[in-house]
């Protein structure tokens, strides 16, 4: 057992101490550890929430919380999750930490905003936490017009604002991104030798800079409805609802890859170090992530196909939405791919990223049904929908993020996590995930309307499976959190590249030096080139 | 490498390895930041084309309300004050520290003139109970609601168009500070060229402001 | 507790539709899940890592198979798009010689009207066989009529008309939800829909207290509410006419054309002067917060009484 | 000077510039009182854009930008343009069909 400090070299986690040296950092691993604190918090949070809905629901007669309650914890549960848990995830904490590190650069481009931009996520967050604890808001994390303008009577406004300042946390993040990746990279890294997971952060950065200022506008439209009657949307002035929908959608859909790009990207890293193969097909998976993220804005009105928005606009979308299929399926294609001849292992990284093909090639293959028009009016607004964007966001985007915690965890810390119970927990996850939502396509199908407090008898055996899903769920999701913790001072000692992979980032000690590199690293050999490694590749254990 | 002195006045920062990368970091993240911007005004310009398309002879009636004249007016101003900021740039340029400052002074000047008269304009719509709201009363159109619905677009366009001149003016005199102690040479003027940037922009946003406000139908007469 | 549906009754015209096309998507996910669940455990067992030093060999090419991964998706999908899409046209187009019913919803009960003047409140009774047709409205917020057993779905808006149709194929009582999320007791807005052999729906009709027509109705509003001082029958008033107007394509101020429909109808009586026929004065003064959406709906349908094109077809059918 | 030459325009190119943009200012400003019917849009917005261009090309030295720089303009030009295109495929289909709603 090592009670000593982590070693003695200088590294960015003993170069500096106490609170001051952590919320004045401009270090872009320290950042990241604060969003990565920042967005657990958040996550257990959405996670009570959650609970309590799973529990609510159990029974038809709704005898556990009011129905002003139950709408409170849908929404908070959404908010929370969405803006202040998955929208940041990956790219704010992993990103953060991992993309100057695998393009060779010593730090961001803008290391003041992008502390800048934690600091807005934790404001944006406070105003929402004081919604909630004020009294909460009840609109759906959507804020359908005019409910939240003239009907609600709740905390949307402090809600709305705490979206509107997170937003351009989202949007600063991208911002330094995209300067970071185009004017930071380490000589000999051309474009074509990124890693997978830098291209996937590049396209989500392309997104958050171009959907998340149309929310911005949005809701402060939304505020001046609602505060100062400047009815916009109003259908008493003659204003269009949908027009809100619109407009929500146009960063809502996208923002759906802001959530799942990074998780492909982490995928293919996975894929890639523990089948000790370059990524099949690497130019295609780097040019369907940027695809994915400019189709994506060309399909928002397949959320309104029974909104009144007009038949033709409807088909339009339609068509459209099943052009961001197919870069989808490439990806997943071209990962299976990877595997073949392979040399795999079946450490707990993999472990997720299994789990991410599986789930999110039944959430993908279930988005061609939601797309399909005659399909989409039955299961729109049902636990259908419910039961697909959970397999990609909770299927998708937890386990890929999960997957990346785990595989970075040894060069974010320097210390190795217990082996066998974050495999245990892995396959907990997987079993409790899928018994929780796929009876929820069966609800779905059956008619049963999402956002529901009170629900026919006949529903609830299968909301029962439900439930009993979710509580395996919460145990899986748990587990990491302890021995996490718990590896931070018992944990043993981490090499420097445990997983005999290739990226820039295990070419430096573990934990890192406060500046990355001591000397920039030229880049001569393409990405993923196993035979500079494996060498070198140091027994685990 | 930068000697002693040169780091005080170049101030290159340490995640950087050369001067040029460090500018054209900073030029590109101010037009991706402006991207954002365009984005923000355009879902404004989304709202404004769905309700123009339908409600034309309410908005063309409602924007006779608007006195173009002034419209006009503040228009060469503001594009005046793009004039001084650009020549400021360009004295940064050629190192000439007094006229980057001069020239910043009027800049700053000619936006203050900008949003002084933009506030004269809204008082006037205070008075004509033009204000979107409960009190709102357009006379001659039995057409309220959408009158009600140009008046929204209107605060909320010009509006927010003004907020990003304030941000501009307050950007405008932390430039003047600095340009005044001479920090900025031909060398290093990153912080003037950017502002300017910004200034331009807030600039072409009003550009299409005062077409789509002020001037639909004008020969229909009041 | 006890019983377990798998899956939904098939109660109109548009079910199998929709049912046919949900059995083609399954097939194809359950393939697909198949081949990528199949491939993963087959690579991942054949090709586990035997010893720590290994080094695979480097996979090159296959663009063949990457045109074939992309080709063959890329066909399923239009299939997927393209049948979807004539279901969702159909179901869009209601026929000429429907039933017609008005549905007012609000927080949080639906009101429902029948052509004959008959009310109901959360429950809607039809005759089986026959095609009915919903004209909806909110008076609040956005609700949306949801009617699993029909797979039919459509949002009712505050400050326009939307419209539902179905056929029902099969007697019996069947769930309508409010599936669009309208405020605290958004779960608590739920009925039933009747389907009724067509002679028991005659008879029900016939029960109960007897208003007069929908069509009545209005017209006693339009009386009361002295429309017809100006719009006269016979276009002497400073109005245009009202007879045969319904459906007709009228011409405005502006040069422009509309479609004379129940939306233009509505809003004419709500916003006169936002589409002034051409050759009149915007004199009409707004009948907002005077009339209510169902006198609304009322008075559309006594202006549809007077003659049109659609209505006329539908008189002829029946 | 510096190894990169920067491009530095006259003085004189910005006046002119200036003062073509207070014509096509003036010019907008008497266009609106002419009747152009649906025209009357089309000449405001044209002009509108040209003024941009101006601002744009001296003002903020798009003329002596790196491609990537016009390439981020010419991005966020055409997604306002998906912003607004693709959603009027919605409110200009509207009741095509005569039915309400649809």
């Amino acid at each position: 057992m090592i009670t000593a400090a982590v070693t003695e070299r200088e590294n960015y986690l003993n170069v500096s101490h106490g609170l001051k040296s952590w919320l004045l950092t401009k270090d872009h691993k320290r950042i990241g550890l604060l969003y990565l604190f920042t967005i657990t918090l958040f996550f257990f949070l959405g996670g009570a929430f959650a609970t309590l809905i799973r529990i609510e629901l159990l029974t038809p007669q709704g005898g556990l919380v009011s129905s002003e309650t139950y709408n409170k914890l849908f929404t908070m549960h959404g908010v929370a999750m969405i803006f202040f848990f998955l929208i940041p995830s990956i790219p704010a904490t992993l990103g953060n930490f991992f993309l100057p590190m695998m393009i060779g650069a010593r730090d961001l481009a803008f290391p003041r905003i992008n502390l800048l931009s934690w600091y807005l996520l934790v404001i944006g967050g406070l105003f929402g936490l004081f919604a909630m604890l004020a009294g909460g808001v009840d609109t759906g994390w959507t804020f359908y017009t005019p409910y939240s303008t003239t009907y609600s009577n709740s905390w949307v406004i402090a809600t709305a604002l705490g979206i509107f300042v997170a937003g351009f946390s989202s949007i600063l993040t991208g911002l330094n991104f995209i300067v970071t990746v185009h004017r930071m990279r380490a000589p000999g890294m051309t474009w074509f030798r990124l890693p997978l997971f830098v291209w996937a952060n590049y396209a989500t950065s392309l997104i958050q800079v171009l959907g998340t200022p149309v929310l911005a506008v949005t809701i402060v439209l939304l505020f001046s409805e609602r505060v100062f009657h400047i009815g916009i949307f109003d259908p008493a002035l003659g204003g269009d609802p949908v027009l809100f929908q619109h407009l929500f959608w146009f960063y809502s859909h996208p923002a759906v890859y802001i959530m799942v790009l990074p998780a492909m990207g982490v995928l293919s890293e996975l894929v890639s170090t523990f089948s000790r193969k370059p990524i099949f097909g690497y130019k295609l998976v780097a040019f369907s992530s940027v695809a994915i993220a400019v189709l994506g804005f060309l399909v928002w009105g397949h959320h309104l196909f029974v909104s009144t928005q007009s038949v033709y606009a409807g088909m339009v979308f339609s068509f459209l939405s099943y052009f961001v299929a197919i870069p989808s399926a490439i990806k997943v294609f071209n990962w299976t791919a990877t595997l073949y001849k392979g040399s795999i292992s079946y450490a707990t990284p993999m472990l997720y990223a299994f789990g991410f093909i599986g789930l999110f090639t039944i959430g993908g293959l279930t988005g061609l049904f939601v797309a399909s028009l005659g399909i989409d009016v039955h299961v729109t607004d049902t636990y259908f929908v419910v039961a697909h964007f959970h397999y990609i966001m909770v299927g998708g985007t937890i386990m890929a993020y999960l997957g990346g915690l785990h595989y970075w965890w040894p060069k974010i810390t320097g210390r190795m996590y217990p082996e066998l119970w974050a495999r245990l927990s892995a396959m907990v996850i997987f079993l409790g995930f899928n018994f929780t939502f796929f009876p929820q396509f069966i609800l779905g199908y059956l008619g049963m309307p999402r956002r529901y407090h009170v629900y026919p008898p006949e529903f609830q055996v299968l909301h029962v499976m439900s439930t009993l899903g979710a509580s395996v769920l919460a145990v899986g999701y748990a587990i990491p959190m302890v021995y996490f913790v718990w590896s931070l001072r018992y944990g043993k000692l981490a090499p420097d590249n445990p997983w005999g992979a290739t990226g820039l980032e295990w070419k430096t000690p573990s934990p890192p030096p406060p500046h990355n590199f001591d000397r920039i690293p030229i880049v001569e050999h393409e990405a993923y080139d196993y035979s500079t490694v494996v060498g070198e590749v140091m027994e685990v254990g | 490498m930068a000697s002693q002195i040169h780091a005080e006045t170049l101030a290159l920062r340490e995640q950087f390895n050369t001067e040029a990368q460090q500018k054209d970091a900073a030029t590109l993240g101010m037009w991706i930041f402006l991207i954002t911007e365009i984005m923000f005004f355009g879902g404004l310009f989304l709202a404004y084309t769905v309700y123009r398309r339908w409600y034309a002879d309410a908005f063309a009636v409602a924007s006779s309300s608007l006195n173009v004249y002034i419209g006009a007016a503040n228009t060469v101003v503001l594009l005046s004050s793009s004039l001084t900021m650009v020549l400021a740039v360009r004295a940064a340029q050629l190192g000439k520290r007094k006229a980057i400052v001069w020239f910043l002074v009027l800049t700053l000047l000619l936006g203050g003139v900008f949003l002084g008269v933009k506030a004269y304009e809204w008082n006037q719509k205070f008075v004509e109970h033009h204000i979107p709201g409960p009190a709102f009363h357009f006379e001659g159109v039995a057409q309220q609601g959408p009158a009600q619905l140009f008046f929204s677009l209107y605060f909320a366009m010009t509006g927010l168009h003004a907020l990003h001149m304030v941000i501009g003016v307050g950007l405008l005199t932390l430039l003047i500070v600095q340009a005044a102690k001479g920090r900025f040479s031909a060398s290093y003027m990153t912080p003037v060229d950017v502002v300017g940037l910004y200034w331009h922009f807030v600039d072409i946003i009003w550009i299409f402001l005062f077409p789509l406000l002020y001037l639909i139908d004008r020969h229909l007469g009041k | 507790m006890g019983r377990l549906p798998l899956f939904p009754e098939q109660a109109s015209t548009f079910a199998p539709d929709v049912d046919h096309l949900l059995f083609f998507l399954l097939a194809v996910a359950v393939f697909f899940t198949l081949v990528i669940f199949g491939a993963i455990f087959y690579f991942a067992i054949r090709y586990r890592r035997r010893s720590d030093g290994e080094l695979p060999k480097v996979q090159h090419g296959g663009m063949a198979l990457e045109i074939l991964w992309t080709v063959i998706p890329f066909g399923l999908s239009m299939v997927m798009f393209a049948w979807g899409a004539d279901i969702f046209f159909r179901e869009s187009r209601p026929p000429d010689n429907a039933l017609q019913i008005n549905v007012v919803a609000k927080q949080w009960m639906w009101k429902l009207q029948h052509m004959e003047g008959k009310r109901e409140i959360n429950e809607l009774h039809i005759p089986l066989g026959r095609a009915v047709k919903l004209t909806m409205t909110s008076e609040d917020v956005i609700h949306s009529f949801f009617v699993p057993a029909f797979r039919t779905k459509q949002d009712v808006v505050p400050g326009k008309y939307s419209t539902t149709w179905f056929k029902p194929t099969k007697a019996g009582k069947y769930h309508l939800f409010c599936a669009e999320y309208c405020g605290t007791r958004h779960s608590g807005m739920t009925g039933w829909i009747y389907v009724m052999e067509p002679r028991d729906y005659a008879n029900w009709l016939r029960g109960g207290e007897s208003t007069g027509s929908l069509a009545d109705d209005g017209a006693k509003l339009f009386k009361d509410l002295a429309c017809a001082n100006c719009h006269k029958a016979d276009n002497s008033g400073r109005c245009p006419s009202l007879v045969g107007v319904y459906g007709s394509t009228v011409k405005l101020t502006t040069g422009a054309t509309v479609k004379a429909d129940e939306g233009y109808i509505r809003e004419s009586i709500l916003q006169p002067n936002a589409k002034i026929v051409a050759g009149y004065a915007p004199v009409m003064p707004t009948f907002q917060g005077l009339v209510t959406e169902e006198g609304v709906l009322q008075l559309v349908e006594y202006i549809k009484s007077l003659g049109g094109k659609p209505a006329a077809a539908a008189e002829g059918a029946h | 000077m510096t190894e990169h030459t920067e491009h530095i325009d006259s003085a004189k190119t910005y006046i002119l510039v200036f003062l073509c943009l207070i014509g096509l200012t003036l010019l907008t400003t008497a266009v609106a009182f002419v009747n152009l019917g649906d025209f009357s849009v089309v000449a405001a917005l044209t002009i509108a854009v040209c003024k941009m261009l101006l601002v744009a090309l001296f003002f903020m030295h798009v003329r002596h930008s790196t491609k990537l720089t016009k390439l981020v303009l010419a991005g966020a030009l055409v997604w306002l343009g998906i912003l607004i295109l693709l959603t009027l495929t919605d409110f200009a289909t509207r009741g095509l069909g005569g039915v309400p709603g649809r």
